[in-house]
């Protein structure tokens, strides 16, 4: 078994009041994080949040403007990057393309002076099954290749944390999907603790035993993946985080076990325990895939919250699934998922539907519903068909 | 820098026949560049201007069109084209210079201003081809294919497209063969005959004192060519800029 | 700009599969007849010359085809002094000009990234001498370092230099301003590679362990080593064949007289073709032979 | 790749259409004023409507040839429509056949010419050539730097000057100076033995590094800016430095003797203007002006009548012994031994071996 | 209205008998296709099986080595590029740098010698809502805004045909399904033929009228997105167009309406229309959308295939789905997607499952079994970490 030479364990990392400030312009205002070790743990976030800057910061690329770093309990704040037990897969993994592939990995082995270079980069090599490979330059790899090399280059340290920055972001999608697996099994195989960096929702929920949402250099929730899909705090992660349909409405009553909301004149229902404001102007939600859709009004149900009736504006068939979108007049528009457990579309364009969906499923945001930062649309970036396509619908409400 | 600084200096010294030691300042120098020595000094000027300018006309279009053909197409005598075109860069002048001396000499051409032309263009080749060939091959085929999809027959292609796109590199090797050539005085040495041009007037008034007319000229050259490459820096980095902040 | 020139176009992306047609050929042939025309045909005419004999009864300067390969083994015996001179001056030269102009060219490249305005002012700086003569340059150093100039005379006045010490005239001015005049030569293709030298990669070697020095050594040297291999071409192949520089009439000695003097005072003054000849012809092998040892030991056989 | 056996043809003339002359001459020859016009010049062409380009594009006879004999050798125009040079490479000139005859007729002030110089061996009846100025090569030194002053060739090894001498790229000076030096007669029948044993001695005093500096002309550039304190020099060309440098140098020509030579006028083949050069040549030798240079550039005039033209301007010009030798003073100048093509070719190879350094 | 100006109707494209080989390598053995006159067509397939190659050719950029090309009916294969009634937006997009927006765009107009070239580009800029960025070079726009200048710079010339090679490769995820909907929404509007080239599955399935799959230069299948999906002819098309589980077993039993095949002693059925092989040896799938789990052995339903027991050896939650890998011995593994409408996994990893399918959703490839060309798994580019789980897997299964 190669896995005796990665016996190391991860060791945890701990983010106490990080600020990081670029000339005018302040990337991180103030991050705590800790990350238990062993543990595989995504960073998500939109472009921009400051992930790469996170990353940047721990591996001692940069230097905080205040806070504190810990890995293990020991404070390496102060430390040069090559003093510091972290390894880096960058990006566009930065193999130095001058050494061969086994010169590449042996790189870290040989600063450190450690015996047997050579023999411990092959195991590693071999871990991502790239021995026979060890004599080419990086050139010469294709790119899942050279991603897996960057990956031994830097397992083979035995890091205490390794950082993973958008590792698969230049890979296509089907070998993205295929290298995720791989990467999360060779986690689990050396054990070390991984800190990784996407910007895609599924990665991060599919890879990771804890996700942190990061938005505008400020986590904004962190958990157990289902965790935070089934259970947002806010809008932004609602809608990054996967879809989400959003309602707004005063709280029109409330006992201990659920609050009732007004919304468009119908009364939602949504559990006490799932809904983190309580009183007053509440935004609250619920998961596309979580509503069911019915050609006719459906039957009074306790248990259940029903709006309708809207219209089908669109059916698109994407092989798995159906989405449909809804208008509903004075609500919006909603979203639909529906598997295609049959064929054909449970609904056709322009037809009258109802929706409905299990009370315990529905989330109460944390936010105020006035600055709701709704994901916004990128006006500039759409074309005047699309928009007027836009208009259309909101024409079709109004009637 | 120092010897700049020097040349502009001493631009404006009150010499007479020797420019070595400082005899206080005059604009006279600099007022009366083409008076002295009945105009020595402008005639050499001259004289290197006009090689320049037709050493680079020639070199650019001939290096231009070796350039696109070494990276569009496929040919034999591939690898003995382009030892052709290093050789010239890895010979050094006087050799350069002696032969095609002893070339001329043996085939009884007299040297003058087109031999000059000549040997100029003959060394300015290669550096275009390396040149253009960088921007030729980072031009994207897609664009002259687009081209073509968008009506544009094959010579409209050329001229709209391909040309303007190219431009840029060509200017520079354009610059580039201007400055060799401006500047050479070994290879011309031995091939100019009677004529003077700037940098064999230098050397030969080396031996009895530069004039401070050639630092006038020098100075003013320089200046000129300073004046352009900062103008045209600052404008493309506020274009950069403009970009930046726009994108 | 004209930098472009020096630039090394080792990682051109490979084109689509290219096309044979007529048309390469009349693209290549003008240029192609002219090289072989004024480049091919001087050298093999100097081949020629360099077998000559001397004319029987004939005058100073006049000579007669023949196989006299003697002419190698006379100006081998009269100049070797010269060659290996002119070999070591231009290796010297090639060398202090790498040491000055790395440290100016990783700055301007590397360092002043952040200000691409500073950046192309250095720059002009560096190709400012360009656009005055060398030869003007060369003279005014002649003269800034005379004998009775101020750098000198108080070179002399602190001990830095023996009393009875000059500079002109010696190896050492003639080694200063080969160095001096082929800076640019060097600084602008090492300025290409660096200022497209990835920064990740040296973060990639500091996140391996690596002192900032191992960085320069192992990652940032290695990977500049196309700048480093064209300058250093640029620079020593004409270093090697100069004799301004070492010319009596700038900063020369009759010591310090290297194989482009001799070629020069062969051809124009002593009127021996075949010796001037000859010793082209070695200048030139010897530094063919030179360059492709050198680039294919630097392992960057695409830069030609 | 060499000279042919046929001679150039010369070029036809067209002096009747153009009025100009292009004359390539050496530094420090002619008469300069403040404002870096030339006197004579300026009134020969008012006088005779000829313009006149004068360049000094002469520093070293080999050199020059070395510009221009190619474009001899095809007969073609070299740049110049009359040149001074030395007589030993006036001499080859006319033996390949590259200068143009004189029309004797055109000069007729020609008669003034000194009639030791009427008759020389390299161009029996001056047909091809004419006197420019003459002169000496001896040694001069920086007074300020050397108060105590040099007397003879011995005294430029002195080990103090080390790196600070300078001695001529002009073979025949610098050897003839250095032979005299050992006792040689110059003029004499001297062979092998006498030269190699001067050129041992250069050689040495070269490769130690007690001479630096080893030019034409332009060793005038050095005696300015100080790199050379004692060197072996021309006349003329001192006296010209001390009136523009302030008086710095001290010249003489040594007891054991210095050398003697003139420089000539030759019309090239390829030049067009012979007529107009012939006038020039009247011009110069019309007694008057002839004075009027000699006064400037302090070089022996060959034009009889100008000594007593220069008395005219100032008499202590025609007691000058650089310009109007007496016996005793050309007594101590001597002119190098014209050489055989053979010989030429040997001793120009020695010499030249020395300036290449080894 | 702008549509006005972009009136002329779509051809249609015929592509008869092609073949193109390259030196050394034939891109295309023979291809025949025909695109109706107005649709968007979409030509999938992965990369390298000659898509590209197929749109050059049509653009007139290659030549064929045999067969002819006809647009609405003329044949046009001896035409030069600028003599075709074709315009391309090429993955690159290809806008001429040294032009403005303006000019690129009027460019084509230019060529022909039009009237009013500047009035129809400005025209066609807005439509595509970008005439406020007309004066501007494309190096100043964005990813999706340079994508619909080069769209609006084929549009203009009102091309029969408009190729698409691409155009959407380059961006983001999420622009990308932004620009998909405008795309869409753009040729409904202008009624052009669009054949539009992708490696995307789910692009073409959302966009098309009609999608083509290739492979190795001939196309595999063609057909309405959910014709194509839910009823796959080889088992390249079900496995590159999403996911398929598939089986191989006899024939062991038939009527007019359902054929039955015995996989690993379980009996399968399939309707025999929905199946293209009715004797021998056939390979039979069912997507994994259709499948259900079934945590103890499901009541034999008649209408029902059953499968089990299995084993659940992976569970991967991905938000809206979550997805289960089921070992079933002596058959293989299977995949499940079950949609997450309610919180939790329907099955725990390690435990004992059965899943069932409706026969309806059953389908039979045409394909030989014996050379069915599975999708081979990339083993060149997994790591040892995930084959040594893949081998676990077979392991597992032969207990
Ligand atoms: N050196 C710098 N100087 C100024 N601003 C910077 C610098 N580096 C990063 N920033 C800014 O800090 C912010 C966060 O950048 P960061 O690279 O961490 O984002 P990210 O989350 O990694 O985004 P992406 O997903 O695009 O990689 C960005 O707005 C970026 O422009
Ligand atoms: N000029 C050419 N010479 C030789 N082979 C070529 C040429 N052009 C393309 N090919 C080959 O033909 C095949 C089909 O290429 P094509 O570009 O059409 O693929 P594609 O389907 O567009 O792939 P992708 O999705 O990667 O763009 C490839 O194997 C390619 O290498
Ligand atoms: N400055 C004028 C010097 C003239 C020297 N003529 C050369 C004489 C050679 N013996
Ligand atoms: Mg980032
Ligand atoms: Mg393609």
């Amino acid at each position: 078994m190669t896995t005796s030479a990665f016996a190391a364990q991860g060791a945890d990392l701990e983010l106490v009041g990080i600020q990081k400030r670029f000339p005018g312009f302040t990337a991180i205002e103030h991050l705590d994080l800790k990350i238990p070790p062993g543990s595989f743990f995504a960073l998500l976030g939109p472009s921009g949040c400051g992930k790469t800057t996170t990353l940047r910061l721990v591996a001692g690329l940069e230097e905080p403007t205040a806070g504190r770093i810990l890995i293990g309990g020991e404070d390496i704040t102060g430390k040069k990057p090559y003093q510091r037990p972290v390894n880096t897969v960058f990006q566009s993994y930065a193999l130095f393309p001058h050494m061969t592939v086994l010169e590449n990995v042996a790189f870290g082995l040989r600063r450190r002076r450690l015996d047997e270079p050579v023999a411990k980069a092959h195991e590693a090599l071999r871990l991502v099954e790239l021995d026979h490979l060890a004599a080419r330059k990086p050139q010469q790899l294709s790119g899942g290749q050279q991603q897996r090399v960057a990956l031994a280059r830097a397992i083979v340290n035995r890091p205490a944390l390794l950082l993973l920055d958008e590792p698969l972001g230049a890979l296509d999608l089907k070998l993205r999907r295929q290298m995720q697996l791989e990467l999360k099994t060779i986690q689990e195989e050396v054990g070390l603790t991984f800190l990784h960096v996407t910007h895609d929702q599924e990665e991060a929920m599919t890879m990771a035993d804890t996700v942190a949402v990061m938005n505008k250099g400020r986590i904004e929730q962190m958990g157990a993946p289902e965790e935070l899909y089934e259970l947002p705090k806010t809008a932004f992660v609602a809608n990054f985080l996967g879809q989400s349909n959003l309602f707004t409405g005063p709280v029109v009553g409330s006992t201990s076990e659920a609050i009732a909301v007004g919304v468009a004149g119908q009364r939602i229902v949504v559990p006490t325990a799932r809904a983190h404001r309580h009183v007053g102007e509440v935004t609250i939600g619920i998961r596309p895939e979580k509503l069911s859709l019915h050609l006719s009004a459906p039957a009074v149900d306790p248990a259940r919250n029903t709006m309708g009736p809207g219209r089908v504006i669109d059916v698109s068939f994407s092989g798995v699934s159906t989405q449909y979108l809804i208008t509903v007049p004075h609500v919006g528009t909603l979203i639909v998922f529906a598997q295609n457990m049959a064929f054909g579309p449970v609904a056709e364009e322009g037809g009258e539907v109802w929706v409905s969906w299990d009370i315990e499923h529905g989330f109460g945001l944390e936010d105020e519903p006035a600055d709701t930062p709704r994901f916004e649309a990128d006006t500039t970036t759409r074309s005047i068909a699309a928009q007027r396509r836009a208009s259309l619908i909101t024409e079709l409400e109004e009637v | 820098m120092v010897p700049i600084v020097y040349t502009f200096i001493f631009s404006f010294n009150d010499s007479q026949k020797s420019n070595i030691t400082w005899r206080g300042f005059t604009f006279d120098k600099w007022l009366n560049v083409c008076n002295v020595q009945n105009g020595a000094v402008c005639e050499a000027f001259g004289n290197s201007l006009i090689i320049g300018a037709s050493a680079t006309v020639a070199a650019t279009a001939l290096g231009t069109m070796i350039a696109i053909a070494i990276v569009r197409y496929r040919f034999r005598f591939r690898s003995k084209v382009s030892l052709l075109l290093f050789l010239p860069m890895a010979t050094p002048e006087v050799v350069l210079g002696a032969g095609l001396a002893a070339q001329f000499l043996s085939v009884g051409v007299p040297k003058d201003i087109v031999t000059i032309i000549l040997a100029h263009t003959m060394f300015c080749i290669s550096f275009v081809v390396v040149t253009v060939k960088a921007r030729v091959a980072s031009l994207d085929p897609a664009l002259e294919e687009a081209g073509r999809d968008l009506y544009g027959s094959p010579g409209q292609v050329f001229l709209r497209i391909t040309f303007p796109l190219l431009l840029p590199g060509i200017l520079a090797a354009a610059l580039l063969s201007f400055a060799l050539s401006f500047d050479d005085f070994i290879i011309t040495n031995f091939n100019s005959g009677a004529v003077t041009t700037f940098p064999k007037y230098i050397y030969i008034s080396a031996s009895r004192g530069i004039p401070a007319e050639a630092n006038v000229v020098a100075s003013a050259v320089f200046i000129l060519a300073l004046v352009i490459v900062v103008s045209a820096q600052v404008s493309s980095a506020a274009r950069a800029k403009r970009l930046a902040k726009s994108g | 700009m004209a930098f472009a020139a020096f630039a090394t176009t080792t990682s051109e992306a490979e084109q689509v599969p290219r096309r044979k047609s007529p048309v390469a050929l009349l693209l290549l042939l003008p240029g192609i007849l002219y090289l072989v025309l004024f480049f091919l045909t001087p050298l093999i005419s100097l081949l020629l010359t360099s077998f000559q004999a001397p004319s029987e009864f004939g005058d100073i300067g006049q000579y007669t085809y023949a196989f006299r390969w003697e002419n190698y083994l006379q100006v081998v015996t009269d100049y070797l002094p010269h060659i290996l001179r002119s070999f070591g001056f231009a290796l010297i030269a090639t060398v202090l000009a790498l040491v000055f102009s790395y440290p100016l060219a990783y700055f301007i490249g590397v360092t002043a990234r952040p200000w691409p305005l500073a950046q192309s002012l250095m720059l002009v700086l560096v190709i400012a001498p360009f656009f005055i003569s060398f030869l003007l340059r060369t003279l005014a150093w002649k003269q800034i370092l005379s004998d009775e100039s101020f750098i000198i005379t108080s070179l002399k006045a602190v001990a830095l230099m023996a009393p009875d010490a000059h500079f002109t005239g010696t190896p050492a001015a003639v080694i200063f301003g080969l160095t001096y005049n082929f800076i640019p030569f060097m600084t602008l293709p090492l300025y290409t590679t660096l200022e497209r030298l990835d920064l990740r990669y040296l973060e990639a070697a500091s996140d391996l362990y690596a002192h900032p020095v191992e960085v320069f050594r192992k990652v940032t040297i290695p990977l500049s080593m196309p700048g480093i291999v064209a300058g250093t071409l640029l620079t020593f192949i004409p270093a090697a064949g100069d004799y301004v520089n070492a010319s009596r009439d700038f900063l020369g000695g009759p010591d310090s007289q290297m194989i482009g003097n001799v070629i020069e005072a062969n051809f124009l003054v002593l009127q021996n073709y075949p010796a001037a000849a000859a010793l082209s012809i070695i200048l030139m092998s010897v530094i063919l032979i030179i360059v492709s040892i050198y680039v294919k030991r630097a392992g960057t056989e695409e830069l030609l | 790749s060499t000279g042919g056996a046929t001679k150039p043809k010369a070029a036809t003339d067209k002096s009747a259409a153009e009025k100009s002359i292009r004359w390539d001459n050496w530094a420090l020859y002619i008469d300069v004023d403040a404002a870096g016009k030339y006197p004579t010049l300026d009134a020969f062409t008012k006088e005779a409507g000829i313009k006149v380009k004068y360049t000094e594009a002469v520093d070293d006879n080999n050199t020059y040839y070395g510009k221009v004999k190619d474009q001899l050798a095809l007969g073609k125009d070299i740049g110049a429509d009359a040149v001074c040079l030395t007589d030993w490479m006036v001499g080859r000139l006319i033996r390949l056949g590259y200068t143009q005859e004189l029309d004797h007729a055109n000069i007729p002030n020609l008669a003034n010419l000194l009639p030791s110089l009427k008759d020389v061996g390299f161009d029996k009846g001056r047909k091809m050539s004419v006197p420019w100025q003459g002169g000496f090569a001896g040694i001069c030194w920086n007074k300020e730097k050397l108060p105590g002053g040099l007397a003879s060739v011995e005294d430029l090894w002195d080990p103090k000057l080390k790196g600070r001498v300078g001695v001529l790229s002009e073979m025949r000076d610098t050897m003839g100076l250095i032979m005299q030096d050992a006792g040689v007669d110059v003029s004499g029948d001297w062979g092998d033995n006498e030269f190699n044993a001067a050129i041992d001695v250069l050689k040495k005093q070269v490769s130690d590094g007690q001479v630096r500096n080893i030019k034409g002309n332009a060793y005038k550039e050095d005696l300015i800016n100080g790199d050379t304190l004692a060197a072996i020099v021309w006349s003329g060309d001192i006296v010209q430095l001390n009136a523009e440098n302030g008086d710095k140098w001290d010249f003489l020509v040594p007891e054991k003797g210095g050398t003697l030579w003139n420089d000539n006028f030759v019309v090239p083949v390829g030049s067009t203007h012979k007529k107009n050069v012939e006038e020039l040549i009247n011009y110069y030798y019309d007694p008057a002006v002839a004075a009027e240079v000699a006064a400037y550039v302090n070089y022996i005039t060959p034009v009889a009548g100008a000594k007593e033209a220069a008395m005219a301007i100032d008499p202590a010009l025609a007691n000058n012994q650089l310009i109007f030798p007496d016996d005793a003073t050309l007594a101590k100048a001597h002119v190098f031994r014209t050489l055989t093509g053979a010989e030429e070719q040997k001793y120009g190879a020695a010499f030249q071996s020395i300036l290449l350094g080894s």
